[in-house]
């Protein structure tokens, strides 16, 4: 009999066959979800506030939203420690640019330089799965996803992190109005777009147990960026 | 006797087309104790003779009624030991069949299978016939099941039928006193009546074993319950 | 015979037909699939007048959660039920095997059978599979002898104790134990320690979710108390997304009526010579 | 470096090669001149409890050190005062921890030697620490070990964590080691029905959990220390205490049957 | 000098510090040097990585990298003509519908991506910047065959690193047009017909029974789109929209992009007419 | 790879007022390769009872005719009409008593109950744990995307048109996240009276 159990035993450490073995691992998978929503004048960016590993909550409380810019921020899901690294050093350097520029980076040239950045550790990757959302240079709402090596892609919208694959397809629907032959009021409003967010998180939040606790959501406008959090459940 | 010439393996037949160890298995049944079974409008009864040849027999240790499920029940006319191994059989067939369908077994399927055991025993070399009818009643669907099966794997549904010693004084009786729109408290009446009419000496709460079956499902009555329905029979 | 010809019910017992097919697909990188595990807190204890049984109710397939609200308290006998967790299926087979076993043995010994019974039979048969049978049991009821629980692990070893937890919420499950059983607690202070504990398991373990299943048994009588709890609701939506009718593009309709058929369930009798 | 799944050193590294009389040292012998980092902790110390307070941060730890399953050393504190500002426990391999301690003690005298008046700030280390701790594990080097950091900062108490890989975050209920899946439940079930907890309620909150965590955690040990830092009483480190332990119901577990 | 100094106390500060303070540097390699990227404290990346991307459960850290494509690039008598799809999955999970796989290298210079996403955007981009540092110093475009000759020794240094790039340049320079095709292990070959990526083998099968040199420019975008159309239709991690680019001597031009589900549905109602003019005949 | 992915495949059943659906795509396809766009993988087990088997292409049509044999036979046997209920129990036993060598199919099963009309659906896992919800299972390879569309889109009591749109909404624009499933689909609604077949346009890519 050669069915491997292996693959599945180790979960559980209370009845698991094999030896406890520790090996360092330089990866941890710490959950969460960010979805990217762009409008024409502004921006929503959500992410759920669990980090966990394995099967424990770390904290039921960690904003995964990072602010770089006035007009700019990153949602970041995957493994906590390579976020922390990232964002502090995409950080640094929009002060760097900021002090050798005397302006702002843009939006588009954020996306640009993470993307590089990214790519950089080409062999050694961050396992992050980031969405940078922002206001363009005319304005306009635009999302930025990314694989963990770097490849970028605009879009008007984006899942991503542990429950991505369960929120992409109902953004698609709603917001990409894909597969629809009668499509109802398509204008896209900040509410719309702030009550699909909170919609595909309760769907997520059921189904994906990384993704839970809270979401904190960030609109961008040319005004600002606006907080909002909201509930999910703790289980 | 000719027919003596065939009979020395159970799979011949005779010449007059007759399996003769079966009809000697019908004889053993015949022999047996009385039982009687009525199926009344709410419920079954099934009944059987339980005398025991000394004082010094433990009552009501051994049983002859016998349930296989919740909801189903047994009792036999003929040999004991037969019958406990068909009891063992209905038993895991009845489980065998839940834990496949998550479903108790229905009463008919009980019996196609209890008799496709008894019929096993008929056309199988080495071995011979159960010498045991069995009657099987049940309840499902809403409503009751009596059913009969013989020796030769041969079963039966009936209203109302009695089997074992005296069977033919037993059917006439029913007969007469069998009315479809039965209570079940008047089918047991009936039932004990019927065990009465061939009883030999005083039949009391010790040696007659009533069983019912209804919504509910199957149960043996207690002695004390018996005592009951006896002190209403004259 | 006919049961040869036509074997409607299978012979019992697994079947290993597939196996060196699936140990050829296996070794040509085709990962054998997970099966559904419950991750699963599961909890008993004994208190003053019986046994009291506790589960939460996630299945989870991997990081997704299979089944929000599955039974976990499986029915054994009616003085005996059993928690289970590990995988499902096999908990849930293993129980219902154990259960026909257990009412086989009932009507054989006309008595009420003894939890120590079910236990035994239970590791006796996982022990026979050496642990590829991953059911991790939490077995408790009350018989002639009094209140009983038994944790059994998937390779059939066993423990019998007044308070015990599985599963891989059993940590935080029994952290609530430690610091609160007591000896003869009532049922009200016995039904809000398990919620207490399985509550545990729910919100600090991700493989254990949804409601809280109680099971209370007692001398001669059970109370199965489905979704004691409600732990967590699901959010409310913020919008209906009911589709107007016609937004799908339908390249092909057919129809079919079903009739309404007429079933005879009297079966004749037959004739024999 | 790191390389697994290559063949094993060869039996006889090191030594004299065949025909020859000795090896000196630093030269290259092998196809090896890097060495293997320990990627397991040796001496172990198990959790570590911390809970943030209304005015303060508790942090409490067991003084074992465990040798594989044996438990060799039963004196090694491993929760300090790393200023007036700040405690520290620390969970995992003891010697790395030795390590950081040693240079976190270096940084804190030269900070005195400076004398400018200026003091590090309980998240200047945490953010510190959380670099070094992501820098080892980057270099597949880890320090084994999971640091909680607590102190007051701009009168504020402050909790957070950092473990091998450099994860960090915060929270007013930090557990380490087993403490994470035993001490935390109770804590977060305490924290929940009184989220401003007084200094004594949250010491017997974390003596409850030692005793908990003494109970079930095969690698614990019955005595213990507690760094306590508070807004208006300044830090202090309690201990060795004694957990409280209640067999009574012993006799009621028939264990294997 | 402060007493720290006196102390002779630095030493050991030091040592800690300058181990991680050069992080802001080290993390951002390749921003001054495009070429140099991150080096992974293990060695042979391409065979290790599987064995460090497991947590510490044992679960399988999925780090799926965007994939998957098919590609076609031809020459014919009016330039070149290129077509592309526009998925990218991840594992089995469908990243994007709407990828750009074509690149803008310059006006006279266009690279096509299969294989790894990451890798083949990030190396046009370098390739996009020497060419222009080219024509900054020497006053004239790049060459396609120096262009395609740089990309293959930038890429030819990580080899067997794990690099996954399959990749067409097209473009049109004094010797006209030209089509090379470029990948990762470090060919570099000139061709008339190539098409690249996991659909490849559908897109020949089309590609190669409408090849002629003498198509008139609709013939030659058809037969680009109706290829990459099969392609997509048979290979799963092909699709989105169909992208044609043409390569003519006053530069490229984007000719269109079509949904291939438009295609389908359109090819199919070629078909059905085609099949019921034979019936009536 | 999981070896139920070989083929490709997506299903989801979901119960509405008084109906069932049940929907799966149709391609058949060796892993990216697609071959067929007309591959069956939902089938009539009774007038208002099917069941759909995503998975191994082999294995599903083995499977498909191990239980329209048994339940044919009970049918004979009974003389009655499975019950969706009973007959889920034996394809849970059939499955399970292959525990240590599965088939590689997570069925899904959609239907009313004969007499009673009472709607009824569960699915899965490949070595037969029933899951039966009150709103709607999911099986194959695209079954993230579709717990992510069915938990929003699902509500109680949608009549058999709504859910047909429901259903039909759910199952394309979750598999067209998914690279081997899709190449067209059908939904069936199962009514007391009638059964209706739609096949749905949806990309072919």
């Amino acid at each position: 009999m050669s069915l491997s159990m292996e693959g599945i035993r180790p979960h559980y450490p209370d009845y698991s066959n094999a030896p406890m073995q520790r090996h360092f691992s330089p990866y941890a998978d710490n959950g969460g979800s960010v979805v990217a929503i762009a409008g024409d004048d502004f921006v929503v960016i959500g992410a759920d506030t669990r980090l966990s590993a394995g099967f424990s909550i770390y904290t039921r409380d960690q904003n995964k939203l990072f602010p770089l810019s006035k007009t700019t921020v990153l949602g970041c899901a995957g493994c906590w420690c390579d976020t922390l690294t990232l964002t502090r050093i995409l950080t640094s350097r929009m002060q760097m640019y900021q002090q050798e520029h005397n302006k702002t980076m843009s939006t588009v040239a954020c996306a640009q330089m993470l993307s590089t950045m990214l790519y950089y550790k080409r062999f050694f990757p961050y396992y992050i799965s980031n969405v940078l959302v922002g206001l363009d240079n005319e304005g306009k709402g635009c999302v930025y996803s990314y694989d963990p090596i770097g490849h970028c892609e605009k879009a008007t919208y984006k899942a991503g992190g542990s429950a991505g694959a369960l929120l992409q397809p109902l953004l698609d629907n709603q917001i990409g109005l894909k597969n629809m032959e009668i499509i109802g009021d398509s204008k896209l409003t900040i509410e719309k777009a702030t009550n699909i967010i909170k919609d595909v998180f309760i769907s997520a939040a059921e189904r994906d147990i990384y993704t839970g606790d809270s979401v904190i959501i960030n609109i961008i406008t040319k005004e600002g960026i606006k907080d909002d959090k909201f509930e999910l459940r703790k289980d | 006797m000719a027919s003596e010439r065939y009979s020395f393996s159970l799979t011949t037949f005779s010449p007059s087309g007759k399996l003769v160890q079966i009809e000697y298995a019908l004889a053993a049944v015949a022999a047996g104790a009385p039982s009687v079974g009525i199926k009344a409008s709410n419920g079954v009864v099934i009944a059987t003779e339980n005398k025991h040849k000394s004082i010094l027999y433990d009552e009501h240790s051994v049983h002859k009624v016998e349930m296989v499920t919740q909801h189903i029940g047994m009792i036999y006319s003929g040999m004991g030991p037969d019958y406990r191994l068909l009891v063992k059989q209905a038993r895991k067939m009845a489980q065998q069949y839940f834990l496949v369908y998550r479903e108790p077994i229905p009463t008919v399927q009980l019996v196609q299978r209890v008799a496709a055991v008894m019929q096993e025993y008929t056309q199988s070399g080495g071995v011979r016939p159960f010498g045991v009818s069995l009657l099987i009643c049940g309840w499902d669907n809403d409503r009751p099941y009596l059913f009969q099966c013989d020796p030769s794997g041969a079963y039966f549904a009936w209203k109302a039928t009695a089997m074992g010693k005296n069977y033919i004084n037993g059917k006439t009786f029913l007969e007469k006193r069998y009315s479809k729109d039965l209570e079940l408290d008047d089918a047991v009446h009936t039932a004990i009546l019927t065990l009465k009419e061939s009883f030999e000496g005083q039949m009391t709460a010790d040696n007659i074993e009533v069983g019912i079956c209804d919504s509910t499902g199957f149960r043996r009555l207690e002695p004390s319950h018996v005592k009951d329905y006896l002190a209403n029979i004259p | 015979m006919t049961s040869i010809l036509c074997p409607e019910i299978p012979k019992p017992g697994f079947s290993f037909d597939n196996c060196q097919r699936n140990a050829t697909l296996e070794s040509k990188g085709f990962a054998v699939p997970k099966a559904t595990k419950t991750g699963t807190t599961i909890v008993g204890i004994i208190y003053k007048d019986g046994v009291i049984l506790g589960a939460d109710t996630r299945a989870t397939e991997d990081t997704t959660v299979a089944d929000k609200n599955c039974e976990k308290i499986h029915f054994l006998a009616p003085n005996m039920y059993c928690c289970g967790a590990g995988t499902a299926a096999d908990t849930e087979m293993t129980t219902q095997m154990i259960s026909s076993k257990l009412e086989l043995h009932r009507l054989f010994t006309n008595r009420v059978v003894r939890v120590c019974t079910a236990n035994q039979m239970l590791k006796q048969y996982l022990f026979g599979y050496q642990g590829y049978i991953g059911a991790a049991l939490i077995l408790g009821g009350v018989d002639s002898t009094g209140p009983h629980l038994y944790s059994i692990y998937p390779h059939g070893s066993t423990d019998k104790l007044p308070y015990t937890t599985m599963g891989s919420g059993s940590l935080a499950a029994m952290a609530i134990f430690e610091s609160r059983w007591k000896p003869d607690l009532t049922e009200e202070e016995g039904i809000q320690l398990i919620r207490d504990a399985i509550a545990a398991g729910i919100f600090n373990d991700l493989g254990s979710g949804s409601n809280v299943d109680v099971c209370v048994i007692r001398k001669g009588s059970v109370d199965y108390k489905r979704t004691y709890d409600e732990a967590n609701k699901k959010g409310v939506r913020q919008a209906s997304y009911r589709y107007p009718r016609g937004t799908t593009k339908v390249l092909d309709t057919k129809v079919f009526t079903v009739e309404e058929t007429v079933h005879q369930l009297e079966t004749e009798s037959m004739d024999t010579a | 470096m790191f390389d697994p799944t290559s063949n094993p050193p060869p039996f006889w590294q090191n030594g004299p090669a065949p025909g020859a009389f000795y090896n000196f040292p630093n030269t290259k012998s092998g196809p090896s001149d890097e060495f293997q980092h320990s990627q397991a902790p040796i001496t172990t110390a198990t959790s570590i409890v911390a809970i943030k307070y209304a005015t303060g941060v508790i942090i409490a730890g067991d003084l074992l050190g465990s040798y594989g399953s044996l438990a060799r050393y039963r004196n090694c504190p491993r929760v300090l005062q790393v200023n007036e500002n700040i405690i520290l426990g620390a969970g995992g391999d003891y010697g790395d921890f030795q390590y950081i301690k040693n240079f976190i003690e270096q940084k804190i005298v030269q900070e005195e030697c400076l004398d400018d008046g200026f003091k590090l700030k309980p998240k200047s280390l945490y953010c510190w620490l959380t670099r070094v701790m992501y820098s080892c594990r980057s270099k597949f080097d880890p320090l084994w070990n999971n640091l909680v950091i607590g102190g007051i900062q701009d009168g504020e108490p402050f909790l957070g964590t950092v473990d091998k890989l450099g994860t960090a975050f915060t929270d007013k209920i930090i557990c380490t080691g087993y403490g994470a899946h035993i001490a935390v439940p109770l804590l977060r079930e305490a924290m929940e029905k009184n989220p401003n907890m007084s200094k004594d309620e949250a010491k017997a909150l974390v003596e409850k959990s030692m005793e908990v965590l003494f109970y079930r955690d095969a690698r614990s040990f019955p005595k213990y220390q507690v760094a306590i830092i508070d807004q208006n009483e300044g830090s202090v480190i309690e201990g060795p205490l004694v957990v409280k332990q209640n067999w009574s119901l012993a006799h009621m577990i028939s264990g294997y049957n | 000098m402060s007493l720290s100094e006196l102390c002779g106390m630095s030493d050991f500060d030091d040592k800690i510090n300058s181990e991680y303070r050069g992080d802001l540097n080290t993390f951002c390699g390749n921003f001054t040097n495009n070429l140099e990227l991150g080096v992974p404290p293990f060695s042979n990346p391409a065979k290790n990585f599987a064995s460090v991307s497991k947590d510490e459960f044992g679960r399988e850290i999925k780090i799926q990298f965007d994939h998957g494509t098919t590609t076609l690039g031809f020459m014919y008598q009016g330039g070149v003509v290129l077509a592309v799809d526009s998925r990218a999955t991840g594992g089995q999970f469908i990243g994007s519908q709407t990828m750009k796989k074509i690149v803008e290298i310059n006006d006279f210079l266009l690279g096509t991506l299969a294989g790894g996403a990451a890798d083949c955007v990030y190396w046009d981009r370098v390739l996009a910047k020497q060419c222009r540092m080219y024509e900054l110093r020497n006053r004239e475009r790049i060459s396609v065959a120096a262009a395609s000759k740089l990309m293959s020794n930038m890429v030819y240094n990580y080899k067997g690193m794990g690099l996954s790039m399959g990749m067409m340049l097209a473009g049109w320079d004094k010797r006209g047009p030209q089509l090379y095709y470029i990948d990762s292990e470090g060919t570099r070959t000139p061709g008339k017909v190539f098409s690249v990526g996991s659909g490849s083998i559908y897109a020949f099968g089309v590609l190669d029974s409408g090849y002629k040199w003498d198509l008139t420019d609709e013939e030659a975008y058809d037969l680009g789109r109706r290829s990459i159309y099969h392609a997509t239709h048979r290979d799963a991690y092909s699709g989105g929209i169909v992208r044609v680019y043409h390569m003519k001597n006053t530069g490229w031009v984007h000719i269109d992009n079509t949904d291939c589900m438009e295609l389908h549905y359109k090819y199919q109602d070629e078909k059905l007419q085609k099949s019921n003019e034979i019936a009536t005949k | 790879m999981s070896i139920l992915g070989y083929n490709g495949g997506a299903m989801v059943a979901m119960k509405g007022d008084k109906c069932v659906s049940i929907a799966a795509d149709k391609r058949f396809g060796i892993q990216a390769q697609t071959i067929t766009c007309d591959f069956k993988k939902v089938f009539d087990m009774g007038p208002r009872l099917y069941v759909g088997l995503p998975g191994l292409a082999t294995d599903v049509q083995t499977v498909m005719e191990k239980l329209r044999f048994r339940k044919n036979l009970y049918e004979l046997k009974e003389n009655r009409t499975m019950t969706p209920e009973v007959f889920g129990a034996m394809l849970s036993s059939m499955l399970y008593e292959k525990r240590f060598g599965p088939f590689f199919v997570e069925p899904v099963i959609a239907g009313l109950h004969p007499t009673t009309h009472e709607p009824f659906i569960c699915n899965m896992d490949l070595i037969g744990c029933i899951n039966q919800p009150d709103d709607f299972v999911v099986g194959g390879t695209a079954s993230a995307q579709l717990y992510g569309m069915c938990e929003a889109l699902w509500e109680p009591n949608l009549g058999p048109e709504d859910l047909f749109e429901t259903t039909a909404q759910a199952l394309i624009n979750a598999f067209d996240r998914d690279a081997i499933s899709g190449w067209g689909a059908t939904v069936y609604i199962i009514e007391k009276d009638k059964v209706t077949v739609r096949d749905i346009k949806t990309r072919m890519d």
